[in-house]
């Protein structure tokens, strides 16, 4: 059961002008958050913006003792540029941990899984890294992003990860190779290399392009998905996606992690 | 002191006058935890049709200022599996169910309420004639007086519930709809349903919704369904009123109640916070008793209007 | 790269899209210092009559959210003043002046109109069919095509300066209304005006406004005039439009281009910020350059839509 | 002519939970103010307030040296409440000096004057005060509020004019006469003195009855009037207060400070 909190802020950490890192107290949804899990953040009481924003918990972490949560934030709009002005201590109405985080019960030491990450969709694979390598997965990163700027805590990802074990794409060639992340990905299978899951979280065309190469390698997949949303916890029924049944899945409740195949890609 | 904060709406009687609107509250069970279903005036659910439906393809909702514009297209479970699966659920927790039904055609109406036939766990149902994004789906009889006292009677004889009809601020004439609406048989009325708007992505010169046009609610409609509120209570005097449109306070409530509204219900705002309604019954209570106020009853239509001026002219 | 900002609405040409609203912009000479009003695309005065009107008592205004509610009751200084005193100072700027109209029957109209003749200062006429807050007054123009057709028929034969004609939200149906404006002569159309709209003083149990409804403006009304104004581009191609609505960014004045007005008419920002239409023609140009428009008259209309889907049902 | 200038917040001096003195830069505003001028704020760049605010010039002083202007405000709404927390540092958009201030040109050092204030209605009498005792004009306060906490800023007015020349009456007798201010200014009357005007600035109760007084006394006077405002510089003519000639004045342009004469109080 999600809980909504009054959560302080702890701290805020700036990348560059568009990326941060927001940390706030963890309350009682740090100990629930699974990988993959969001949380419906208030951004201020005033009606711009109006609604709760979405944003994956990237991390259960620490801030000078204090046990908090990090959301990993690109500023796009209203919402996530408000969000990086608050003070330390500013109380802000948190919603979570919602939606179906990645499947990984069934990971074990013997494992080998693959983590997509395009741009900002790097950040519900923070805390997946942490807990795969904390259970002896063996988990290689492939993140991809326009230049070496966009790609955000390199640092935590090599140290959960191995360095060995984290790959770069980037579109100018300022970090690892110049070109499309899915290319990294690519060329990791056509040398045969197989990986029990592959975790994607990135904008659609990244996502489109992964389901292609999932269903040509008849890999597993688990989608961290985005969509505009109103409520977070299933009632409004505006952040669908079209699921292979003809149905449309809420993003908020069925997701956000759904396997590629439960998508019906022809209709995104 | 005691604050009664009942009232009763023509055949339909509440503990309390908030309930929660249709679309904006799931099936009620989705609160659980956040909300006592039961502590609620009553909880309009999702609209219902005959068969389970899809609904639009994304994107369905975006926020505007001080609102949000949807075009979810009635997206349902649809009414079997409400009232096998969902109804028996609110009924344990005590839930005042309005069952909020829809459909394309009457007979598909009157289809949805043949199946509730006299179930006496649902409290009332409520005729969403009004929905500004499907294609079909009843907007057309929201917009047309004509065309909604035939569906009016048409459900008035399926069901021996009572009858809400919701009605569409787009129309133009309120008045004229409520008349019809009441005239052939509705008990209660509520209003507003979403005014249609549009949104621009200007990047890519589309609209926002895939639908093209949306509903808008929330805050920015406040004043336009206080309005309505109190030109039907004007008008329809005897006519209990269900009314909503960006309530978030209970100042907000109050001001409907002393417009007109018998009740009110709550709808964006769950999304905002999910605990809205149910503190909304607190703070109600709070306010009467910080008032001296006994009855919240007391307090609907009694707004004091004065008679409007004529201008005048400054002299030759 | 120089961007081309002029536009042109049938028969009247503008140096550039940005013009201010009626009843925002006093008689312009109060924004001098602030706004170089031979800058702006028009400016469209005060509604005037053919005696000064005093308005409505107070309270007149009230701020509710993302806008207000304001019921004048059309103050005005009358179209002698108006003619004989602020026409040639603002002649004198530069401004392209826009005579906002009003009267309480149609030879009232016409009056007016008679006064002003071909005065070749004024650029065009808009006749304001929509004022939602006056007893008399245009309101009953704006809301029955049958009285607008009427009205604007005889108007059409009173003056031959470009007649502009504003069109009430309120009335249900914006293309019928358009139609019957443009099928009795008018050359261009300018919506919307205010929504009718209450707010209550909970404490007195008194409306705010002391006409107890008042129009709704501000970007609360955007979505809506926004959808209004692509309705009627959609019904009548050809028509050129002023939209208006809760304007207040570049990028509003870029949605209601896109959306299908040629022009738009900044209002309600005015207030908030008394330099906001003179900024908006500077960053207008500076978008347009950013985005590669040479003309800023090739963005409007250009809004993609699709074709609307039917809501589909679970196989039963 | 007005000026709208982004002025920095200097700092925030709170009374008590609902009083506070604001202090923002003086920008070209402050060598532009006359008593009785007020101005137009913008308190953020939200949604709710929406519109300005219109608050007297309280005082034109310096905040550690920094030409400052000073604004007494009530919390009585949301704008009011939102510019007690603006940050030092913080530009709020200002418009201003507006209005027609009172009319003092014609006093000189053989006059006395009456200031009447009704709760909040100190703040036009406060640069008023300063004024006038520059130039030795004799003039006696008469200040009412609820209680003691409504009566602000006495220290100024004391040291202005002089602490025997200042009078106060409250509700519940917690500070001064215990009744109304009205009354201290009729035992004045009463007792033969005269003044050359009376300046007052209160709720509408209190100037319905001074002008029954100023009718009855024959006193010259000149009231700084409140009134919704939505632009403050006469185009929405949102603002009106019945006239004697049967027209609306306009309280932001030709007021705020009107003789009681032009006010038609029956129609109030
Ligand atoms: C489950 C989930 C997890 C997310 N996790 C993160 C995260 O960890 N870090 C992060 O920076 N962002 C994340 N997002 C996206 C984030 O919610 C949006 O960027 C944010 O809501 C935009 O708000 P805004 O007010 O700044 O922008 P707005 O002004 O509302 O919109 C700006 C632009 O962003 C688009 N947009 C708005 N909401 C979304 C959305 N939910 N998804 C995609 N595009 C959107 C709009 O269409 C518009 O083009 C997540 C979204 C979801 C649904
Ligand atoms: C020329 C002028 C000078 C003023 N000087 C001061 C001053 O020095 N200090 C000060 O504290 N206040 C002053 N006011 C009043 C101040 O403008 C209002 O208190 C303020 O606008 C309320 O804003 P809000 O958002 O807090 O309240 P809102 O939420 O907008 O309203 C709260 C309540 O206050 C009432 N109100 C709103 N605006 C006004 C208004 N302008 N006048 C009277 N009542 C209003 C509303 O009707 C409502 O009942 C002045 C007003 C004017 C017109
Ligand atoms: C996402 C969403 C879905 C809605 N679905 C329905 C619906 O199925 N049936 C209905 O009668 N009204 C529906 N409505 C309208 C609301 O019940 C309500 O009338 C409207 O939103 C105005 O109230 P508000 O401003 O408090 O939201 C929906 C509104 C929203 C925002
Ligand atoms: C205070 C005020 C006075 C207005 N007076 C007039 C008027 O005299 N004539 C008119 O045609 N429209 C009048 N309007 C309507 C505006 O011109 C405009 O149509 C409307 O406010 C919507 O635009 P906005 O949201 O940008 O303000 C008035 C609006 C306001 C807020
Ligand atoms: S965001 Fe409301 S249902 Fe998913
Ligand atoms: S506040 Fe706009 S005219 Fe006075």
């Amino acid at each position: 059961m999600p809980v909504n909190e009054e959560l302080r802020v702890l701290k805020t950490l700036s990348y560059d002008a568009t990326h941060y890192s927001l940390f706030v107290q963890a309350g009682s949804i740090g100990a629930l958050t699974r990988p993959g899990h969001f949380a419906m953040l208030q951004a201020g009481d005033g009606l711009r913006p109006y609604l709760r924003r979405a944003f994956s918990i990237a991390d259960v972490t620490t801030v000078a003792g204090v046990p908090a949560l990090e959301f990993v934030v690109k500023v796009v709009g209203v919402g996530t540029a408000a969000l990086a002005h608050f003070a330390e201590g500013t109380p802000l109405p948190v919603l979570g941990p919602l939606g179906v985080p990645f499947p990984i019960d069934d990971l074990g030491r013997d494992d080998r899984v693959a983590l997509v990450a395009g741009g900002i969709g790097l950040a519900p694979l923070v805390l997946l890294s942490r807990v795969l390598a904390a259970r002896g997965v063996t988990a290689e990163l492939f993140y991809g992003g326009r230049n070496e700027k966009d790609v955000l805590k390199r640092a935590d990802f090599e140290r959960f990860l191995g360095a060995h074990r984290c790959a770069y794409a980037t579109d100018d060639g300022s970090l690892g190779r110049k070109g499309l992340v899915t290319e990294l990905l690519q060329r990791e299978l056509s040398a045969g290399k197989t990986y029990k899951r592959l975790y994607a979280c990135g904008p659609v065309p990244l996502f489109r392009a992964l389901a292609r190469i999932a269903d040509e390698a008849d890999l597993e997949t688990s989608f961290a998905l985005e969509s505009e949303m109103a409520c977070g916890f299933g009632v409004c029924l505006g952040c669908v996606v079209p699921a292979r049944d003809g149905r449309f899945a809420t993003v908020c409740k069925e997701g956000p992690c759904l396997p590629h195949t439960a998508i019906d890609w022809s209709r995104v | 002191m005691s604050v009664d904060l009942a009232v009763r709406l023509g055949p339909l009687a509440l503990r309390n006058p908030i309930a929660t609107a249709s679309g904006t509250f799931g099936y009620g069970l989705e609160f659980e935890g956040y909300v006592d279903l039961g502590g609620l005036g009553a909880i309009s659910v999702k609209g219902l049709s005959r068969r389970p439906c899809h609904g639009n393809p994304p994107p369905r909702i975006c926020e505007v200022d001080a609102g949000m514009l949807n075009a979810i297209g009635l997206q349902n479970i649809g009414i079997d599996t409400f009232l096998g699966e969902r109804l028996p659920l609110l009924h344990a927790k005590g839930a005042t169910v309005i069952a909020n039904i829809w459909g394309d055609t009457e007979d598909e109406y009157v289809e949805v309420l043949e199946r509730i036939g006299d179930d006496a766990r649902v409290a009332a149902i409520e005729l969403n004639v009004s929905c500004p994004n499907v294609v079909k789906g009843g907007m057309v009889f929201g917009n047309d007086p004509v065309a909604l006292a035939a569906l009016v009677k048409r459900c008035r004889v399926a069901t021996k519930l009572p009858l809400v009809v919701k009605l569409s601020p787009n129309s133009g004439d309120i008045v004229a709809a409520a008349r019809a609406a009441v005239d052939s048989g509705a008990d209660i009325l509520s209003l507003i349903n979403t005014l249609v708007g549009l949104a621009i992505d200007l990047e890519r010169r589309e609209p926002k919704i895939g639908f093209t046009t949306g509903g808008l609610s929330g805050p920015a409609i406040r004043p336009i369904a206080l309005r309505m509120v109190w030109e039907v209570r004007r008008a329809l005097p005897n006519v209990p009123l269900f009314g909503m449109g960006g309530i978030e306070t209970v100042e907000n409530v109050l001001e409907f109640l002393v417009a007109g509204a018998t009740a009110v219900q709550v709808g964006t705002a769950n999304f905002r916070d999910p605990f809205v309604s149910g503190r909304l019954v607190k703070e109600l209570a709070a306010w009467c008793d910080r008032h001296g106020v006994d009855r919240v009853a007391d307090l609907v239509g009694t707004l004091k209007t004065r008679p409007r001026p004529e201008h005048t002219f400054a002299k030759a």
